[in-house]
């Protein structure tokens, strides 16, 4: 029933969609898959009218069409539940999932009772218990993700498409989300599937499309293939080779940051962990496990109820990044967009945005000279692809700029740098550089902790990984345990330690 | 599956009443008005509440339509002088060019509107920040009703439009009814009709309403001309208290209009907030002047009080989150 | 009814301006001696204001009001409300439309007229002249046209220009200063009160040329730089504290019964030059 | 690898010529000027512009420390406020307590300096919004300025004063070179000291930057607090100029000094902007308000045309981008 064809899309000078193909036929669950960056969320976008594609051909039914906003795909029978959050924090979840299609009654009025009762329906249906009449933003992020999907299933679409619905469900969720989907399959509707979890694509969808870097690189049934083929289609290449090998860490090195207890909400789990020299400990959980809150509790950007840590044995407070910083704990915070980079600020300023104290000049001006230099030290080091020192981050593509978030720390004497995410969105060649670049610095004798939601990165790179679940670490695997197998058992059925 | 929800919902009803945005509020009213009650004999009486309410109709239809702008996240610094405009405009019409005094005074809510939607289109078509477009349309209507009047207040309207201003329903003011519908209106138009709730999720999250089909220029061009509207029918009151058209009646009204939106625990950023918070913060304000005034608090100290209790409120409210 | 239990309530136009300053402490000094008391507001320039001041004093059961109105037309609904309330009201310094008792004000015609005859005369009699004008309200209103018919008796001087100073120390100087760049033949320049003077008068004093400048009221400020000579050579004094010493005393003549008081008063108003600055003061 | 980026480099240069947030600013300038030449004859001589510089000083220092508060994301409604108490309370000293004039003045600057920190205190730790804090605290101000002088202007200043206001180095005012010192100053600060870059970065994505390390609540303080110490030095020009001490000075003269920062092509939400164009932006109001005063232009149609220039060069501004 849909039908797209050689569909394009350049963001200015970045080429995202080169010529993309896409069947879907009524009654199937099509996944697409593709690596992060591949572009399948902007495809998506392009399918329900919120990005214009600069070529191709948009079929519904063999009717070509071209949405012009996403209510005018809505009106097509097109629902479409996006990776980004698209929820109204303060409002509740009945009015985000009628918002813009709210019932209304002869007099222009809402329709609460009957709005209420069908969201009600809708809920239920999808298994979980969510409370109506509290603002999504004092939800969990499950509940705000069902939200998000049964806001897709009040339109009552013909053509569903979830974005990577599943990234913050645990696999008894999912399991109700893909009755759901089943049933809907029953009914008719054509859904695409996006999930960067394998299993579940072979679980429940019919056909899969593979995208490459945004070019179109097949389509066929589950059925003839295996999962290894599937990678090899997404990836171009065997995976394994994008680690580099761990070094021998010796397990006795001195342990250079100790949290002993690190509480973030009354009555939530008290963490600890420890950090040696020159190690990599991964952080793994969910989405929504409360591996960032910790990390900035830990850095006093975020509230906790305790953290107690010390650095070599010299226990420390930080009530302000800045003082971590003094201390020697660099963060690469998770959002690159929002949390790392100064958007207006050329390349040169991000890089040295923290270093000033090493380019003084009578002790109160910029050396600039000295800066530059430092700085265009600091891009080589980490490869960063630009055209000079002076270009705007924001006209470089997400490796580069994650580059030169990381590049600011280089300059710097630290001894705990804190990775979040810290691939997210980016390509394989760029990915396999930033895993060098960890190893490099390990090798330098800084230690890293890496949160990470993508296991074999967790799996591939760290020496010892706390696995987080609610708030708090359930488990800490090292050694021959690192697999994935054991930390996902971890992760979803992990028990906590409440604080005493 | 039939009994929980019920139960869960009592539940955080309580607890909405006590976190509730309005919580804070009405008990800073209570105990202002205690504080007032215990300094001065003639606060708590009836002729004295109804004088309060009288004072603060103005101001409290304003901020009416500031809490409007406010909830999309933005500001509307031109209330004042589109009131002042209105009903300088009004008043001229009555009494220099002889139109019938109801049309006049349409003609001047007309005006208003229109103000409105020119601050709302420039905001929301021409994307310019709130502050400095309705600063600048600010200073254009102060400067088209002196030019209009001659600088002089324009008087010698019909006595029955004072009926606006100082007539009475029974023993209520008539600019108190007034309010009180306004007030009622707002309430059904944010909580009870689509366009209530697109008005939150604009100043919510904007990119996500946009994306769920909310049709956000519109509604911002909308809630600026509700503005427009309510500074109109504030100007009709103005002019039935004052009697006649005074271009530079409502300097800094509109920082009052701020001020009792804020007090009513509505987020400056917006997104959140509830029309009723308005209406305790603009009495809250009022009963603060009327209260400082029966003490017969030295004029200069009052602005320092003034001030001190907004920063306090506003202090204890975002702590109260 | 004691006079000692007497209420007695004043709502002024602004309090930032010593005019209305002496007018408080006569009114305080008044009261004082036999033992009312006083409730002062501030309207700040606000008409609105003004209504809500004069409806919070009635709340308290003043016997008498003394309005110094922000705007004639505009206070008449609190000056109803107070007659409806058996309260003796007297307008001060300006007029209140509605049903006052009485009106005690400066002859402030009388005052631009003395002024500008003043500035005419010291400039002898010919040349550019400017006005400072101030907020439209009657007394200003009434300053300006004595002034321009003071001048319209000299042929030879020329009105040509007419700014707003808004009474203000601050925009005065900056308007003047202008003024001075665009005329640069401007011989003398009448200013409504003795704020916009005092900002005229460092204006001119800025530009090194000889311009003479008159004003009303009489504030000490301007008494004093007359005094120092220079160019301002003329105020012609009101008398405020006197202006509420009338007020309020015909408001307990009227209160003791009196039906034959008069219903407005016009205080006389007197030019304050060089000669007899130093002996004089509010 | 050599030469490539210097050519670059240069080339960026030029364009940033045409694409810098100056080069609209000084359009206009420089339009508005032709115009008021065209206009008045008195306009183009050299002592009306030392003439416009001088009326320009006050608004334009107080715009300095508008700028550092506006890049910051912030805004300071306190400015005219502290600047006139500071006023007052030098004067007072000098007068009413026989302080000598220097450490009087001193004294006021030192005041106005605590109110920036209180701005500053309220805003960076009490994370309470701007545009509420600085209005609460103007009205503060204000009421403890007319407490604190009665209501009466002080005068009596020793003559010398008067050179802050009107005296000359050369031909040049004092004033005038007191400004363009400050702004030498700003400019030194915001781009050539880690200071500077660290208020961009806050305007610019406050959380990146405290995440990175920057100290963003003590930057926040000090920019609060040069915004207070340029209102303390606009004060000493003041109190010059008039000769006295005036709590109710710069009433409206926040909003100048936003006007001059904005239409100087500071952006309203921070993180871009530079101070030599709010010096550019203050020029062209303080043309604005001459020549429309050289051409006899009526007061009200001044309002009018001055909000519409502005209204007018955000609008093109905006597109520029
Ligand atoms: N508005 C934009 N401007 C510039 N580049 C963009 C924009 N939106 C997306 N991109 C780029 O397009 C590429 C594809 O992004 P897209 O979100 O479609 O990937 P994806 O396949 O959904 O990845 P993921 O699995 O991480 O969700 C990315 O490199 C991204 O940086
Ligand atoms: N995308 C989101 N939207 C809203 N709230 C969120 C989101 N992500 C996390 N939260 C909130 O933060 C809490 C902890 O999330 P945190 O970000 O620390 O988890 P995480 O394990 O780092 O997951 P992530 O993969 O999102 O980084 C959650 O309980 C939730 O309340
Ligand atoms: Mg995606
Ligand atoms: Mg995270």
């Amino acid at each position: 029933m849909l039908q797209l064809t050689g569909i394009k899309k350049n963001f200015g000078p970045v080429t995202v969609l080169r010529g993309v193909d896409l069947q879907v036929r009524a009654g199937e669950v099509h996944a697409l898959l593709g690596e992060n960056g591949a572009g399948k969320s902007t495809l998506m976008k392009i399918l329900c009218g919120i990005v214009t594609p600069d070529g191709g051909e948009i079929r519904i039914d063999g009717q070509a069409c071209r949405f012009a906003s996403y209510h005018e795909a809505i009106a097509a029978g097109v629902g479409v539940v996006f990776q980004e959050f698209s929820l109204i924090p303060y409002l509740d979840a009945v009015d985000n999932m009628f918002l813009a299609r709210e019932l209304r009654s002869s007099f222009g009025l809402l329709q609460r009772a009957a709005m209420k009762r069908r969201a009600a329906q809708i809920i239920a249906q999808l298994g979980v218990e969510i409370p109506l009449d509290v603002p999504v933003c004092k939800l969990s992020v499950a509940q705000q993700q069902f939200v998000e999907i049964a806001k897709a299933l009040a339109l009552d679409a013909r053509l569903l498409v979830l974005d990577e619905p599943t990234a913050t469900l645990t696999p008894g969720e999912v399991e109700h989300l893909f009755k759901v989907m089943r049933g809907l399959r029953e009914q008719g509707v054509a859904i695409i599937f996006i999930s960067h979890h394998l299993e579940e694509i072979f679980e429940i969808c019919d056909r899969i499309t593979v995208l490459r870097d945004g070019a179109y690189i097949g389509t066929c049934a589950v059925s003839e293939v295996d999962q290894s083929r599937l990678v090899e289609m997404m990836v171009g290449r065997r995976i394994e080779n994008c680690f580099p090998p761990k070094a021998a860490a010796a397990p006795e090195s001195d342990v250079v940051l100790e949290v002993e207890a690190l509480q973030l909400k009354r009555n939530g789990p008290v963490s600890r962990f420890r950090l040696r020299r020159g190690e990599i400990l991964g952080f793994a959980g969910l989405v929504g496990s409360g591996r960032t809150e910790t990390v900035l509790a830990m850095l006093g950007a975020h509230p906790a109820v305790q953290c107690k840590l010390s650095m070599r044995g010299v226990p420390l407070r930080f009530t302000d990044p800045a003082q971590a910083l003094q201390a020697g704990i660099g963060l690469l915070p998770e959002s690159r967009k929002e949390q790392g980079l100064i958007t207006s600020f050329p390349i040169l300023h991000n890089i040295s945005l923290n270093n000033y104290g090493k380019y003084r000049a009578a002790g109160l001006f910029l050396d600039r000279r000295r800066e530059a230099e430092a700085t265009r030290i600091a891009m080589q080091r980490v490869r960063v692809k630009a055209p000079d020192a002076q270009a705007r981050v924001d006209t470089l593509s997400g490796g580069n700029q994650q580059k030169v978030v990381i590049a600011r720390w280089i300059n710097h004497n630290m001894q705990v740098l804190i990775f979040d995410e810290p691939t997210r969105g980016i390509d394989v060649g760029a990915k396999a550089e930033i895993y060098q670049l960890m190893r490099e610095f390990t090798a330098q004798g800084y230690s890293i902790i890496m949160i990470s939601s993508e296991l074999p990165e967790v799996v591939g790179m760290s020496d010892r990984v706390c696995v987080f679940k609610g708030g708090g670490i359930v488990a800490t695997v090292e050694g021959d345990a690192v697999t994935a197998e054991e930390i996902m058992t971890h992760a979803t059925t992990g028990r906590l330690h409440h604080a005493a | 599956m039939g009994n929980a929800p019920v139960r869960a919902s009592s539940q955080a009803r309580w607890r909405a009443l006590i976190h509730s945005p309005l919580a804070l509020p009405l008990a800073g009213l209570v105990v202002v008005s205690l504080l007032m009650g215990l300094a001065s004999d003639n606060f708590f009486t009836v002729s004295n509440w109804l004088n309060v309410l009288r004072q603060v109709s103005i101001v409290g239809i304003l901020a009416v339509g500031m809490t409007f702008v406010i909830l999309t996240g933005g500001i509307d610094l031109s209330v004042g002088a589109a009131m002042a405009l209105a009903g300088t405009l009004s008043a001229g019409l009555i009494v220099n060019s002889g139109l019938p005094a109801p049309l006049a005074l349409l003609a001047g809510v007309a005006l208003a509107v229109g103000i409105g939607l020119l601050n709302g289109a420039l905001v929301a078509w021409g994307r310019m920040p709130a502050i400095i477009v309705t600063l600048a349309t600010m200073g254009v209507a102060r400067g088209v009703g002196l030019i209009y009047s001659g600088g002089y207040p324009i008087s010698g309207l019909p006595g029955w439009i004072s009926w606006f201003g100082v007539g009475r329903i029974g023993m209520i003011p008539v600019p108190v009814i007034l309010m009180l519908v306004v007030y009622a209106l707002a309430w059904v138009l944010l909580q009870r009709t689509p366009f209530g709730r697109h008005v939150y999720a604009i100043g919510g999250n904007e990119m996500a309403a946009r994306l769920s089909g909310v049709k956000t220029t519109r509604i911002k061009l909308a809630v600026y001309a509700i503005s427009g509207f309510t500074s109109g029918l504030a100007a009709i009151i103005l002019t039935g208290r004052l009697m006649s058209g005074q271009p530079n009646a409502g300097v800094g009204f509109e920082l009052d209009a701020i001020a009792a939106v804020v007090l009513g625990g509505t987020a400056i950023a917006g997104g959140r907030g509830l029309v009723v918070g308005t209406l305790i913060g603009a009495v809250l304000l009022g009963i603060l002047n009327n209260g400082l005034n029966l003490m017969g608090i030295n004029p200069y100290l009052q602005d320092i009080i003034r001030g001190v209790i907004i920063l306090l409120a506003i202090y204890i409210a975002r702590e109260w989150r | 009814q004691e006079l000692s239990k007497l209420k007695i309530g004043m709502s002024f136009q602004e309090m930032n301006n010593p005019y209305f300053v002496s007018m408080k402490k006569a009114l305080d000094d008044a009261a004082k001696s036999f033992g009312a008391k006083v409730i002062v507001t501030d309207a700040a320039h606000n008409v609105a204001k003004q209504i809500a001041d004069i409806e919070d004093m009635l709340q308290q059961n003043i016997d008498i009001l003394l309005i110094n109105p922000t705007d004639s037309a505009g206070v008449e609904a609190a000056v109803k409300a107070a007659k409806a309330r058996n309260v003796i009201v007297v307008a001060v310094d300006a007029n209140a439309s509605g049903p006052v008792d009485m009106f005690v004000g400066s002859k402030n015609k009388d005052a631009g007229y003395q002024s500008c005859r003043a500035l005419a005369d010291a400039i002898g009699g010919k040349g550019e002249v400017a006005i400072l004008d101030g907020i439209p309200v009657v007394p200003i209103l009434q300053r300006v046209e004595g002034c321009k018919q003071a001048l319209g008796e000299y042929k030879d001087i020329k009105l040509v220009a007419t700014q707003n100073g808004r009474q203000d120390r601050s925009v005065a100087l900056g308007v003047v200063e202008n003024m001075i760049q665009s005329r640069p033949n401007l011989k003398g320049i009448f200013s409504v009160n003795d704020g916009g003077a005092m900002g005229a008068l460092a204006a001119i004093q800025g530009s090194g040329k000889d311009i003479k400048l008159t004003s009303v009221d009489g504030a000490p400020e301007a008494v004093k730089a007359i005094a120092d000579g220079g160019p301002f050579i003329e105020t012609t004094a009101q008398f405020p504290r006197d202006q509420v010493r009338v007020g309020l005393a015909m408001a307990l003549a009227k209160k003791w019964g009196a039906r034959v008081v008069p219903k407005e008063v016009p205080i006389d108003v007197m030019p304050v030059t060089k000669k007899n600055a130093a002996g004089f003061s509010w």
